[in-house]
Order: structure tokens, then C-alpha cells, then sequence
């Protein structure tokens, strides 16, 4: 039995979506993060393409590791199952989850003392499996809820709040998820809403894995001058390649812009992408420049954001695993337990 | 010094170079003594190499039906001049060595008390026609094979059937085997005539049982529990039973129209890999286990404590090996226990079940499954190399069809759309196991935030001491529970009352059996009690109480499921007298026997092999 | 209802909102007193949260010099209207309750059992001139101290002298915070005078003591025990520590002349990582050592196998927090023993150290690093969060300047020159420890290969079961040698010949001591032993043995160190009574001498907090 | 007391070198892996660069994880202590001691599951700290101590000896060392002597991270047709971008080459490393283009062997750590204990 939600009564003044569910059927219970804290304001852009996409908002399952980040998927759907796993670890959570069920849609929130510390391994062999997923990684390039340690995504040189100066290289989630294949690779700031929801839309319209890295300032730990992740650094230093105007069924016709100037990307559930090029070389379908690019602009000191990257015919794991269209967790006795006749005839196999 | 005279009684060895091919050989020969319906163990002693090192093939021949080690050696077929000292000393007195003497023996150590049986293996070997040199190497294990086959008066048409079935099709292979057999067979008949005095005699003694390593049943007892998510990393002694359930998976799961997979096997990056995606799969409904072995276990701690905090299912077949550390990766051991039963930081217990052999193997396999998700906990199959990687004899596996999956605890859409009470960490029954909710399963009502931190009865977050405090104790409640639901332990008393018990579990099994008989035959007799699961029953307080003194046989060093049952059953330890074999083999029953003999002054010599 | 009177015996309790700086008011409302020549124990109750949560710090104010928690609250200083109604109700009948009294009560719970004292704290911060509100917000801290400082008849001045102090240079600072004070003051002594009859009197019950954290104790231990390598990873309650030994290194370590570091420090990228390195840097023969707590515990385990089966020293600090998984972080437990003592797959032991406060935790992180490196083995100092993140009051840090680092049996260049005898695992000296050698010692002698799996006296690699067993034997003997080596547990006996004794350790000490007055009082009699390290030796036996019933006393659900002793020593768990508490927070000596009167039938309420 | 090894006395034949050390003297126990084996040919190359080098045997430390490869550091350098860790730890033990001792020369051995499936966390963040290390992963695609599974460098489509086919993105060591900003990166194949050999020793005379991804085939489980790890595979398809002619304490003069047929590059320590480019257009100075040449030649089937990318003044962990000069492992108490005064000063500032 499958049931489609019935939105509860509500204010008049809050507009419904095609299924009837106004922007609060779509939240969770209130933040206990930092006020100002980027984060929150990634939970909202989720909140917000949710809503956009006509979600239902119960068939989503919402996976985290541990940290301030892992702690917000509390803070949006609240009718969906969420799973706070263990500290660095939520790749192979999810993974499980997806085996056992295809048919969600999987959010996989992290940190970058989550992702790159502690969990690179997991996020790169998650990523290389193809598993269908939206990850994202909220990037303070701290870790915040212990306090304002480096991560490993702080770029080199940069100052911590107590002075220090960190002198390791940079992870950049981004670069090493196009190493590892993903499919679908974009960078965006908790700060640029109109272009962290489009980007979100389109990661989970995406059938494979979608990795997202989101620079989410830490006003507690990480927002000071000296600091590559703060909102003023970012504001200053982000470099936009493109930007998704809009997602739709058919292809949009695009006969009408100056040339160069539109992509019109077809994803694999059909749905066609329109970007705008803010840079018109950049071509976010190639996977070998689009690394070369990313390196060039980040030693120029730039923050380069948007869709970095999208295969258009993507496989996800389950394609791979050959696994059937019913999910694996509604499987029934009978067509998993082959029964005693079966077996009496193994038997004489061991004889 | 007599030869040693045997008929379906003895055991033979053969010492190889690891990669030589040899294993098939072997195999053939113990099957081969099967099919004449005489009762074999065998055990394979390999290296941590591919190839070039040291692997020894021990058959125990045993019409009364023995199926643990015995200790010693009648007959070795030394193939391995680099162990051949070592290969001698194990001869029983009066035994025999079998040995290529294409080249005279001239430095090699002899024994005046050990009968030699030269076949000149390599020789013989060039006499085959239209083959290359690898190919003559491989033939040199069945033209061994043959000459033993006529030394112990075996059927040759026996092996031959057998050689015919395992190379069907290929003719010429099957001709080129026949051909090696057949020369070892006639230079043993022709030179070595009346100087082997063991004997295989046709018999009935094997019935309907079959052969089988434990690591094959525990997986086709995954598939029969209905497992459809596996992930595991490859490690020695576990490796071969993720292949078996990917094996049997093909075979039975594969959707006959669409050639779709009723099943997803991943092999993860690492054991932390594969625990989480099993924790997952589980957590979203789908029966998943992992597979591994010591070091695994070390690593997939904190995993084990938040399915145990967070009561998420979870199966985790331990096939145990040599520890610690990287250990004696290709020997055998019991010594998991404590970590297992204690796994992870904080206050925990897990439930452990105890096969005894391959077939307990394939119902505790999926016996695990029902468990873990009645109790929403881990549950973990404790195997060893010993079960998991030799082939054992033992009664046929078997399933009920009337049987169904218990899926635990699982509240319907239908139960929370007619508001049906949901509160993820109450005790709605009285039996400390709570209700889950699948993700998805209702549009409003049911979903709730899994972590691994402390919340209250309704999975809200909490670091109130009293929220923490009752889940705390509800998971002792359920463990409680958990020992009504677990195989109970099964006793067996001896023929005469008797005040001295003995405790046992696994893999020491067919070794006891044997050193009970063995005892007996010297006036000593004991009740035993074989543990099939931790949490323990009454039984084992019952067992204890019921004896003056209690044996506890293990392969470990430092007699951890004693501890076990001290801790958890409040027993004096002073009751328990620990039997511990931790070398890496096989514990045997000439060392049960004499361990416990000694203790009992029954005057005996003391077993060669390492103990406390 | 008598409002409690109370001079230098009474427990204050600031519930403040995390984030609004309420911490070094707090902090200051503490020093000031010992300052004053009147002991005090602190404790800082915070949530895993960084903004927005609440948070407690209790203060127990002690003329007889009790340090451990006491339980309830006479004063409490109610900042959080989310926690209003708990708060209200830990307070003692007859106590009181300060608020801020801006706004009146309204909808607020009452007691009429409770002595309410109103201090307009928001309209007076607004009073002060040239502040902005985020400084109004943090100087309400300042005004309700202020006010504290008053109802206590404390002197304004000792507390001025610490503001002065604190923002040495920052005048400014300095005279806004006086006036703040000032404000709070003066109200309290207009408005509420006689309202309140708790007293500070200004005494001379210090002495030399210190105050200070165990974190800070143990970081600087690491620093004169001689460690120069640290890697460790961020988690609480143990981050404090490896900042302690940061700064304490940047003071002493640095090289006067070229400016560079004798010490490196390194945040690895998980514990994994963290232990790995500890590893690499003692094999290599640097003093390294790591602090973590219960997660890092559970995903160090295979390390801790390889250094326990290899003999590799290695230091470890495990700040217990309350587990399983991630459970309470911000709340103390002793809940890792059993997981540490008995680390990793395979047959092992660990040494533990026990440490029950600041003192003994700088001390016994020096004198871990020597265990390590005698014993060859790693060596775990088991603080938790109520000694390593509070401020205890303890006897000053001390160093005797004849003591000589004891490096163990490292072979030098010279004696392998000479000839000496080296085979890495082999025991010469017959304690069971063998030598080692460190990386290009020699150019042609000493060398050997480091391993994790089986191997000979020679250190050669080796699947025989006789070079596996004597190994693991030796390493039991080792551990026998260490139980002369490490810290002998205390015993303390009572006025009063007695059958009944206790046991405990780490930071339940002091809330002992005190509980142990309470029954005395009551004429309940114990002797005491005061475990101080794992492996036991023999004085826990013949204490456990002089007595009929020995209490022990632990903070963790299932009595984890008394399961140890029974293991170890062969006790019987009847003699034993577990008195366990594990609500994380620190246990009280009303909790004790309640639970302990309660089983020796003396009359008295059981005490409010949670345990079996 | 510091010693120069005296040299045993040799058979006549056997050529000593600068200390008067002969081949032999930098060999170690008898190999215990199978006829063959890539690996043996790696330990062979090592031997030969270390006796080429004229290095101390004794003053290098052998670190390992778990595998066949890991096995192989017993085979070279005897008069070298060894480090026989946990699989896939071998990083962090390795970072460890190099802590604890500066000066000696740390060869991390390990295998491609060793490295890129349990031990990519490890890896990753050993090479981002600038670990002083010749980082040598012997790779061959498949697990082949545990018999022949498929690594994470296996390639998608690769067949296993079983029949199967790898459907999960590989890992490429040498783009992942790239992007973890690796200071020396190569690769070579062990059938190739004359290229290892020269990179081995400029390796090791590298003061940072030198990571050199070596293919060695599996003769056991990965050498059949349809393996892309295969000794015929990679001889067919193996493009060298550079060959390392020699490496001089000396500027070499390169006048009489014909222009953009050699590059000099100077390293740390001063050595010059003289390279014949074999493509012309390639720079390994150029970091962004090398991770765009990898990726687009391995598109093309490729597998690009030679220096990938050298860092003329590389920095190491201990630069960055501003340690000591002397190895901590000889500080005495007298440089490690403040004593008892001033421990009675600070026990002042907690009262
Ligand atoms: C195994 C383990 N180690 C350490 C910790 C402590 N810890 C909690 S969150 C965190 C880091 C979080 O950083 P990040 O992922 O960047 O999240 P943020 O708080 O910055 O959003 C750490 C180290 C833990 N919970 N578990
Ligand atoms: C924690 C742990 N998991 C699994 C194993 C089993 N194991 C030993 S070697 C190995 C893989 C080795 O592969 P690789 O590193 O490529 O080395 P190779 O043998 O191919 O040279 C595995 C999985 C182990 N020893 N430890
Ligand atoms: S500490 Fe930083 S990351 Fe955590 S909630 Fe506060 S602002 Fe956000
Ligand atoms: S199995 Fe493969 S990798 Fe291992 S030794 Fe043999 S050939 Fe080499
Ligand atoms: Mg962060
Ligand atoms: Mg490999």
C-alpha cells in the first residue's frame, strides 16, 4: 500500500505545491545551532527545493555522521527517518540504506571534518560506487562542534580563530570527488540561496551520485578575518562558472541567446538542465578540464562555484549490482528462501 | 619395532609445497574413502603465502566414526623436503612414510621405528607421454595418490568415478589422471606388496551425512534466512563464505525472467565499510551480514556499539583465527569471545551463537537473522577456521517449509494509520524490546531520528541522567529476554552419576565427544554441557551447581568464555578447572583426554601439543 | 519552613544558557572563595552543543573540605527559564533561589519550601553607561555575582583582586566589570539584606592546594614525563588535554636559542590515524603518547592488538565519557574498562592506570611513560570527564629532580658492537621482557623485522605452534612482571574492626571519603582499597579474602572492575556487592552512603539519582 | 657514536660502490612470493637505487602495511630495521617514526588495496601532510594475499581470473596524490628496470612526499587477458611522458640538446634531475595539467608512466612543524623535563 500524504490544514497564507504541501510540511523541529550558523541556511535551501520539487516529503531518507552539520538533518522533513550515524561514516550507512531500498531518495549531510578527516575513505569509495545519492558536505573548514579545530579542508596558510596557522595541504571534496567519478559535482555557499537551491534540485533529479560541497561559514569558530571560509572571504572570492535558471521535462529551446552563453544539460530521469555560463569556456560536461580549471582558479585564490560537473547518462550502484526494480527490503519469503526440495538436492551435491 | 596393523583406523598425512596443486588430490583421496562408506575428517594446515611455503593435508580414517583430530600421524606422504625432519618426527612408532625415491635418500633424517615406502614419484612421472613439464607436476599428487590408494587396499574405481565426475567432458584430462593413478597403483602393487599393513575396508558407516565446510553452510544457511544484503572485506578464514553466498545467491536468487538479482553483495573498501552499510541495510529493513575475522572485529567496535545503543539488527559471522593482531592468520582459535560479547566502548553485551560444526552452521546462520531483528541487536555467529575451511561430516542440511521469517517488531502502515501507540524506546510489552518503524512506511506518522546518542523512550534527544538511565536498563531487560530466544545449551549426562562436569562449545566438539569415550574406557566419567549461545540460560548455573567440579575446554589462552560465565552468572571461578589448547591447531582428543586425565590422576602420558 | 542556615558547608548552582559567558563569572564566584582559605569543588555541567543549550555549574562550598558532588542545592542561581522547573525542584527544602527579577513571575512554578531572591538583572545592566547589548548580556554574569557576593557575606575585594587579575592592562574592562559587580552588590545589600543565610567565613582550610583540571595535570605529566610526540583527534572530554600538552610545550619546549620546537604535535585525521603514529614514534623510540575517549578506544583496538603483540610502547589517555557509542559526550563515566583491559581480538591484556584527581593524573602520566617503555606495551591512563574537565582542589604538582627517565631495554650501539646477545623476543633476564633495538642502532647488527603476526624468539617469521605459544606465554609472564611495576592499590582501614570492606577508584575517591564519614557516623564501619592500577596484585586478594562482603564502587552499569578483579583473581563474585552509578554525572557521597546504609540495613532515604 | 658500515668481504666479482658496498650488501632474506611476482622485481629495482645511491643500508626504516607487497620489505635491505603494520596503517605508523627521527630515510611500501581500498584515508592525508617518504605503492589491481579479488585501482571493465567484471570506478593514486598536493609523483611498471631505477632514486632524494604508483602484475590472479593489469597490457599500452637520464649534484649543461627535448629541474636537497621528454608538450612542473594530461590519456586507454610531477622546493611535515634539527628520539631529560622549579612556579598560577 502506498499512500500519497495528505498535507495537514494550515494557514491560509502558506501557497501549497502540486501535491498540496505548503513550505512548513517540508521542515523539522528548531535548530539548536549557532544563530547565523551557515548550516542553518543550507537546511533551508533544502527545505525550499524540496518543496520546489514536490517531494513527498516522508520518502526520504536523511543520513549524517557526527558534527554541528550531521546534526541538521533533525532541522528539515520531519516526516522522513533520519539516521545519525557515527563520526566519519554515514557513506557506508547510506550505502546500506540505498541496497536495501532504491526507491528513496537519499540525503547524505556531512561536514568536512566528517567528510575529509576522518571519513575521506568512505566518501571516496561511496562516491566511486555510483551510489544514487545527494551528498553534502557543509564546509566550515572547522571542526565545530568540538571547537574550532582545523579540518582538512582548510586551505593552507589560513588562521584559526586562537591564531594558529594551518600548514597542511587543502582537501578539496571537490576535485577529488571528479578523481573519483562522480557524476554530478557542484559548489555553492550557504550564503547564495538563488544558487544553492537550483543546484540542489538538479543533485537530486541526478541518478547517481551527486556530491555538493557548500562553504557554511562557522560564525562561532571559522567567520574571522585570516580565514578562507568565512562569509566575507567567500563573498569576495566566489567565481560563479554558471548558473541553473531552471529544470524542466522538455528541452528548452535556447535558439534565442547569444551563443555560448546557454547549456542545456539532459539528465538521466529526463529532466533538461538550462545554465546559464557565467564563464563562457567553461564546459561543466568535461571531466579532465573542468580538474585542470578547478586547480588553476584555486591557486589564483579563487573559490569557484556552481555545476562543476554532470555525466549526463549516469549509472548509479544498483545499475551495476544488477539488483531488481522492487526494493530488496520488500522482498518476501517466497522469493527469497529457496526451500527443503532445493536443499535435499544440494545435499547430494556434498555426498 | 611391528609395523602398525589398522583397518578404517588410522591417519594419514600428506605434507606439500603450498601452489604444487596437491589439494585436489588430497580431497579425492578422502572423499574417495567416503564413498566406500567409511567415515573420514580432514583438516587442511595452510600457510599465510600463494605459493612456494609449507601446507600439510591430515586425514583421519575412523570407522567408529571420530570426526575431531586425533594427534599423530600413520602414514605421511612426504612430498615437502623442506619439512621432511619435522614430517618424520610426527610419525607414530611403527608408522610409515611415503617418499619420491627417484633420488636415494642420502642426508635426509630416518627413523629405525618408521617404515619407509619409496615411489619414485618424478620417475615415474617423465613416463608420461604428451605432457609438459607443469603438467607432470601435477600428476606426480595422483600418481601418489594411486600408490596410497593401493597400499591402503582401496577401490580404484571409486577414485576413478570421482576423477570422471570432477573432470566431466574433458577426456583427455580424465585419461592423463587415469594414467598417473594407474602407475603409482602398479609400482605399489608390484615393489611395495604386503608393507603397508593399514587397510580400508568397504563399510556402511557414513549414511546420509555429506561433506561440507562450515564457511559454504553458514552461507547457504544466509540465503535460506533470507539475507539480501552482504558486504564484507576479504580475510582469511572468512573470505570463502561471502564467496559461498555469492555463489548459492546465483544459483538461487537470480529472477528466472527478468535475470534481475534478489540480492546486492558488495565487497567494501574495509571491514568499517562493510559493517555500516550492514548496519544501514538493516536499519532500512533488509536482512544484511558481514563476514569476517579477528582484525575485522577490532575494527567494526564502534559500529557493534551503535547498533547495541541504537538497537539496529545486524549479522556478523566471526570466523576466528590466530590472534592477536595480525596473528596466526591461517590457524585456528576460540579467543573472539570476550571482545565479541563485550564489543565497543560503554556498558554492552552482545548475543553470540555457537555452532558446533557445518551443519549447525547453516541453522544458527539463519537462526541469526530472526534474532536480530526479534531483538534489534547484533548478533554474531561465532565460526573458527577450523568449521569454516575444512570439509566436515555431518548430518544433511534441512529446512522446514512451514517455517517463517520472524521479522521482530515492525509496526504496519495500516498500525500507525489507525494510531496505533509509537514510541521508538518504550516498553510496550513488558518484554524491553521496543517497536521500530521502517523508513517510508507512513506519509506522517512513525518517522523518528536513529542515533547513537542519548535520547528518550520517544527517540527524542536527551542528556537527561533518568532518559538515559531507562534505556540503559531496558537493554539489560532485553538481554534477559534475549536468553529465552537463544539456542539453549544441551546437556549430557554420563553413563555413571558422576560429581565432575565438563563445559565445552564449537568446534571442540567432535574432539570431546571422542575424549569422553576415551576417558570412560578408564573409569573416568563427566556430564557435559555444549554452549550454543551467550547470554546464557539457567542451564549453565544449573550444570555448575549440579557438579563439585566443571572442566571448561577452549582454544584460547586465557579461558574466555569461563570468564564469561563467571561474570555473567556469578559462578566461583573456583569451580571451573580451564582446558586450554592455543596453538593454532586443532585441539585434539589424545590432548582432552590427557588434560583432563592428568587432573584426575589417571596416569596418561601428556599430549604433545602446546597448553597451559 | 526555615530558610537553611549555613556557614562554609552549602552547594551554589549557576544554571546558565551555553554561550552567554556565564562560564568565567562562575569560575571567578570559586576562586574567589578559596580564596577566602575555604575549599571548594566545582562542576561544569554542559551540553554537546555550542550556543543555545543549558548548561549547570555547581559549586560546593566545604569548611570540612569534602570535594566530591553532594547532591541537592542550597542557592541556586536560575539564569535559564528553559530549565526553571528542574532547578526549582534540585533545590533543598528551606534553600534558595535568585532570578532575575526584571520581569515578574508570572507563570513560573513556585515552592513554598524555597526562599526566593529577586534581582532586577536585565534593568540594572541597562543602567550601565557605553555598553552595547551583547556586553550588557555578558556583564548580567557579573551583576548576579555581584548579588552572590553579597547574600554570601564574601569579601568584594578578594573578587575585585581576581577581575583585576584576569584583565590585567584592560582597564577599561577591569572598571566596567566592577561597576557591574558593584551593581549587583549594592542591590543585594538594599534589598535582600538578611534574606540569606548562607555565609562564607574567610578561613585557612586551603593551604597550598591547587586548583586546577586533570586534562591540564596530565598534559604537563606528558611534558616532565618526556613524551615528544603527540597525535592525537579532536573529542571531548580528552581535547583538553592534547591542548594542555600544546601549551605547556610552547612554554617549556621551545629551543631559547634557535626557536624551534623539541615537541611535535600533530591533529590527525581520526584516532586511527592517531594511534598509528603514537606507534610509529615509540618503535622508532620517541616517547609518543595520544588522548581520546570511548569512540577512540573502540576504533584503536587493532593497534592496540599489533603494539601488545608486536611490544611496541605506546601511551594512551582515556577521558571516559558515558557510552555506548556516541551516548552522553559531555557526561563522566567509568564505563571503558573492560574494552581497554582486554583490547583488541586474540588473547591480550593491558595495563591500566587510575588516577583519582588532578594530582595523581600528572604523576601517573609521567610514570606511564616509563611503564610503557619497561614493559614494552601500551599503557592506558583511564581519567574521565569529572577529573579531566573540572577544577579540582588538589596538592601541588611535584618533581623530584634525582629522578632519571626509565627507558627500558633498548640495546645500545655499543653492546651489539660487543657482541651482546640480541633476540628481540627473547627473555633474557627472565621477567619476560625482552630487548629491543631502535632503527640504525648498528649498521650491521640489531636489525629485525617489526610484525604483527607470529613469529619466533629471533623475531623471524614462523607458523609453528611452539613459537606462537611462546610468545603468548612469555607475554603472560610479562604481565606478571608488571604487576610489581605498576602503582600498588591503597588500603585504608576504619576506626573499627570490621568484616565489610570497599573497593574503588579514579575519581569516585573523594564522594568515598565523605560517605565513609557519613556511615561511620552512623556506625557503619568499612576498610577501603583504592585500586590504582590494572594488572591487581596480590593485595587485592588478601583484601577481598579479610573481608566477608567488600563493597565496590563504580560509575558504570556493570560493575566493568569488578568483573576484572574476579577474572584476574580468581574471586568469587559472592563476596562482592556492586554499588553502581551511571547517569553521568559525578556520584555523590549521599548516593554511596545511601546505597551502602540501604544494604547494611541502616536507615536512610535512598538518594534521588539513578542506579541499580 | 655514528657509524660507516664496514662492507663483509665479497667474492671478488661483485663491484662495491662510494662506501665500498656491494650489491649484496643492500639485499635481504629469500622472497617468499610466487615465481614472478611483480613485487620481486621492485624489491630488485630498490636494491639497485639504494647501492646506487650510495646510501647507509642501515639508516633506512622499512614500513608496510599487509599484502604480498607488504611482505616484500623483508626481502631488501637486511641491515634495515622493518615495520610490518596493519593493513592499510602503514601511513601513520610511517608518519610516526618519521617524527620521532628526521634523518633517516622512510620507504612506505604497500600494495593498491593496502593503499586505495582500507588504507585511502591514510594515504591521503600522509601525502597532504608532506611526510619525508618515498611512498611506493606496488600495484596490481587485485587483492593477492587474500586470492585475487578485485582492488580499488582495478579498472571498470576489468575481468577478474574468475570471470568477473569490475563495475566500480577506480582509484588512480597518482590523480589522488595530485590533488593532495604530493610533491613528487610518478609511475612505472616493474617490467620496466631502466625507468624505475631513476625515479626510485630521485625519490628518494626527494625531501617531501614522493609517491610512485609502480604496476606489478599478479602472475597469480590478475595476469590473463582482459586484465588492464596484466604484463602484456601494460606493455602495450604504457606511455612514458619523461625518462630520468641522470640525476648530478651540477647544473647539467644542456646546450647541446635540441630545444624542448630536455628539462633540468633542481630539487631540494640540490640535486639536478636531467629528464628526456618523450612529450615534448608535457611540463611535470605543471601540476593543474598534469591531472588533465592523466585523466584525458587514461580516457584514451593509456596508461602514462615517468616523473608526473616534481616540486622544485618541497616543504616536509617537520619544516612545517618547526621541529629540531636532532632527531627527538635522542633529546635527553635535560632538554625534555623543566625540573621541579619551575613546576613550583606554576603551581602558583592555579591558586
Ligand atoms: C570517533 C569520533 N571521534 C571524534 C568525535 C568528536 N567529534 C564530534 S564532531 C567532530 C568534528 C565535526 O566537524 P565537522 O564534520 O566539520 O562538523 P561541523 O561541526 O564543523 O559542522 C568531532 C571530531 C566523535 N564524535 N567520534
Ligand atoms: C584488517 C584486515 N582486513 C583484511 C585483511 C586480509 N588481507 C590481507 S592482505 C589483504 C589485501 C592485500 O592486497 P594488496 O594490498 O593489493 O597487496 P597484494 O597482496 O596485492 O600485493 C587483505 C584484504 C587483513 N590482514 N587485515
Ligand atoms: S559552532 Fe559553528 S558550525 Fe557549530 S553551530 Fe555554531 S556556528 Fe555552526
Ligand atoms: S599472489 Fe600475486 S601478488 Fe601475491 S606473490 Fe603471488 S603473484 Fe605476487
Ligand atoms: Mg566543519
Ligand atoms: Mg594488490
Amino acid at each position: 500500500m502506498t499512500y500519497i500524504a495528505k498535507p495537514k490544514l494550515h494557514h491560509p497564507g502558506l501557497k501549497p505545491n502540486k501535491l498540496g504541501f505548503t513550505h512548513r510540511d517540508y521542515e523539522g523541529s528548531i535548530s539548536t545551532l549557532c544563530a547565523g550558523c551557515g548550516h542553518d541556511s543550507i537546511s533551508a535551501a533544502l527545505i525550499q527545493a524540496a518543496y520546489e520539487l514536490d517531494i513527498e516529503p516522508y520518502r526520504v531518507a536523511k543520513m549524517s555522521g557526527i558534527g554541528c552539520s550531521s546534526k541538521t538533518p533533525d532541522y528539515f522533513l520531519g516526516n522522513a527517518h533520519g539516521f545519525n550515524a557515527v563520526h566519519g561514516r554515514m557513506p557506508s550507512v547510506l550505502t546500506g540504506a540505498n541496497l536495501a531500498n532504491r526507491d528513496l531518495i537519499y540525503l547524505g549531510v556531512s561536514g568536512d571534518g566528517d567528510s575529509a578527516s576522518i571519513g575521506l575513505g568512505q566518501f571516496a569509495h561511496c562516491v566511486r560506487r555510483g551510489v544514487n545519492m545527494v551528498y553534502i558536505c557543509e564546509n566550515n573548514g572547522v571542526y565545530g562542534l568540538t571547537k574550532g579545530q582545523f579540518s582538512a579542508t582548510a586551505d593552507k596558510g589560513s588562521k584559526s580563530k586562537a591564531g594558529g596557522t594551518n600548514s597542511d595541504n587543502p582537501i578539496d571534496l571537490v576535485s577529488l570527488a571528479l578523481v573519483l567519478g562522480a557524476t554530478f559535482v557542484a559548489r555553492s555557499f550557504s550564503g547564495d540561496k538563488k544558487q544553492l537551491v537550483p543546484l540542489l534540485k538538479a543533485a537530486i533529479a541526478h541518478q547517481g551520485s551527486a556530491v555538493i560541497d557548500v562553504i557554511s561559514p562557522c560564525v562561532q569558530f571559522n567567520n574571522h578575518a585570516g580565514s578562507t571560509k568565512s562569509f566575507d572571504f567567500v563573498r569576495e572570492h566566489n567565481e560563479a562558472v554558471n548558473r541553473i535558471d531552471f529544470m524542466v521535462d522538455r528541452a528548452p529551446i535556447t535558439a534565442d541567446y547569444a551563443p555560448g552563453t546557454v547549456q542545456v544539460v539532459q539528465q538521466h530521469d529526463g529532466t533538461y538542465l538550462k545554465l546559464s555560463k557565467l564563464h563562457a569556456e567553461y564546459d561543466p560536461t568535461d571531466r579532465a578540464r573542468a580538474m585542470a580549471y578547478l586547480q588553476e582558479r584555486h591557486n589564483a585564490g579563487e573559490v569557484v562555484t556552481g555545476l562543476l560537473y554532470v555525466e549526463e547518462q549516469a549509472n548509479d550502484l544498483h545499475a551495476n549490482l544488477n539488483t531488481v526494480a522492487a526494493p530488496l527490503n520488500r522482498l518476501g519469503e517466497r522469493t527469497l528462501c529457496p526451500g527443503s526440495a532445493k536443499l535435499a538436492a544440494l545435499n547430494d551435491a556434498y555426498r | 619395532m611391528q609395523p602398525i596393523a589398522a583397518t578404517n583406523d588410522f591417519v594419514v598425512k600428506f605434507a606439500n609445497v603450498n601452489g604444487s596443486g596437491s589439494a585436489s588430490a588430497n580431497e579425492l583421496f578422502a572423499r574417495s574413502i567416503l564413498r566406500m562408506g567409511v567415515p573420514v575428517c580432514s583438516r587442511n594446515i595452510f600457510p599465510s603465502n600463494i605459493q612456494g611455503l609449507p601446507t600439510w593435508y591430515e586425514v583421519r580414517v575412523s570407522g567408529e566414526g571420530w570426526l575431531g583430530r586425533r594427534g599423530g600421524v600413520d602414514l605421511m606422504v612426504a612430498m615437502n623436503p623442506q619439512t621432511w625432519d619435522k614430517d618424520l618426527a610426527e610419525i607414530e612408532s611403527g608408522g610409515y612414510l611415503l617418499y619420491d625415491s627417484t633420488k636415494p635418500l642420502t642426508s635426509q633424517k630416518l627413523r629405525a621405528d618408521v617404515n619407509l615406502l619409496g615411489v619414485p614419484l618424478t620417475q615415474l612421472s617423465n613416463t608420461l607421454e604428451g605432457t609438459i613439464p607443469r603438467e607432470r607436476q601435477l600428476l606426480k599428487n595422483i600418481i601418489y595418490l594411486g600408490a596410497v590408494v593401493q597400499l591402503l587396499s582401496m577401490h580404484l574405481e571409486t577414485v576413478q568415478d570421482l576423477i570422471t565426475k570432477q573432470f566431466k567432458g574433458k577426456d583427455k584430462l580424465i585419461k592423463l589422471n587415469f594414467a598417473a593413478m594407474k602407475l603409482g597403483y602398479d609400482y605399489a602393487a608390484k615393489t611395495l606388496a604386503g608393507k603397508c599393513r593399514l587397510k580400508v575396508e568397504k563399510a556402511d558407516l557414513v549414511g546420509d551425512r555429506i561433506f561440507i565446510q562450515g564457511n559454504d553452510a553458514a552461507g547457504l544457511g544466509a540465503v535460506y534466512g533470507g539475507a539480501t544484503v552482504c558486504a564484507w572485506y576479504p580475510i582469511t578464514p572468512s573470505t570463502s563464505l561471502a564467496e559461498a553466498f555469492t555463489a548459492h545467491c546465483k544459483t538461487f536468487r537470480v529472477d528466472p525472467v527478468t535475470k534481475k538479482n534478489n540480492f546486492a553483495i558488495v565487497q567494501a573498501e574495509d571491514e568499517i565499510a562493510a559493517i555500516g552499510i550492514v548496519i544501514g541495510a538493516n536499519w532500512n529493513g533488509a536482512r544484511a551480514f558481514t563476514a569476517t575475522s579477528g582484525p575485522g572485529i577490532s575494527l567494526m567496535q564502534e559500529f557493534f556499539g551503535l547498533a547495541y545503543f541504537a538497537e539496529v539488527p545486524a549479522v556478523v559471522f566471526d570466523i576466528q583465527r590466530g590472534g592477536p593482531s595480525t596473528g596466526m592468520p591461517t590457524r585456528t582459535q576460540q579467543s573472539d569471545i570476550l571482545l565479541a560479547a563485550y564489543a565497543s566502548h560503554g556498558d554492552t553485551k552482545h548475543v553470540l551463537l555457537l555452532p558446533r560444526d557445518p551443519h549447525e552452521a547453516f541453522e544458527f546462520a539463519a537462526e541469526a537473522f530472526d534474532l536480530a531483528e526479534r531483538l534489534q541487536t547484533p548478533v554474531f555467529v561465532m565460526l573458527d577456521l577450523d568449521i569454516g575451511m575444512n570439509d566436515w561430516l555431518c548430518e544433511p542440511l534441512s529446512w522446514d517449509d512451514s517455517r517463517k521469517y520472524d521479522r521482530g517488531k515492525v509496526m504496519s502502515a495500516e498500525e500507525l494509520e489507525a494510531g496505533t501507540f509509537f514510541g521508538r524506546y518504550t516498553d510496550v510489552d513488558g518484554d524491553a524490546i521496543p517497536y521500530r518503524t521502517l523508513p517510508a512506511t507512513h506519509p506522517s506518522k512513525g518517522a523518528y531520528f536513529t542515533r547513537g546518542s542519548s535520547r528518550n523512550a520517544m527517540a527524542k534527544y536527551s542528556e537527561e541522567g533518568a532518559d538515559y538511565v531507562y534505556n540503559m536498563q531496558r537493554l539489560l531487560r532485553k538481554f534477559e529476554t534475549a536468553k529465552g530466544l537463544v539456542p539453549a545449551p544441551l546437556r549430557r549426562d554420563a553413563k555413571e552419576k558422576t560429581r565432575y562436569g565438563a563445559i565445552f562449545y564449537g568446534s571442540t566438539s567432535p574432539a570431546l565427544d571422542e575424549a569422553l569415550s576415551h576417558l570412560e574406557a578408564q573409569g573416568v566419567h563427566l556430564n557435559t554441557l555444549r554452549l550454543r549461545a551467550f547470554p546464557f540460560g539457567e542451564e549453565v548455573v544449573d550444570f555448575v551447581n549440579a557438579h563439585d567440579q566443571v572442566f571448561v575446554i577452549e582454544q584460547n589462552r586465557d579461558a574466555q568464555m569461563q570468564k564469561l560465565m563467571v561474570n555473567e552468572c556469578a559462578i566461583d571461578p573456583a569451580r571451573f578447572i580451564s582446558i586450554l589448547h592455543y596453538d593454532g591447531t586443532p585441539i585434539t582428543a589424545r590432548f582432552i583426554a590427557a588434560a583432563i586425565g592428568e587432573r584426575m590422576n589417571v596416569s596418561k602420558p601428556k599430549a604433545k601439543e602446546a597448553a597451559e
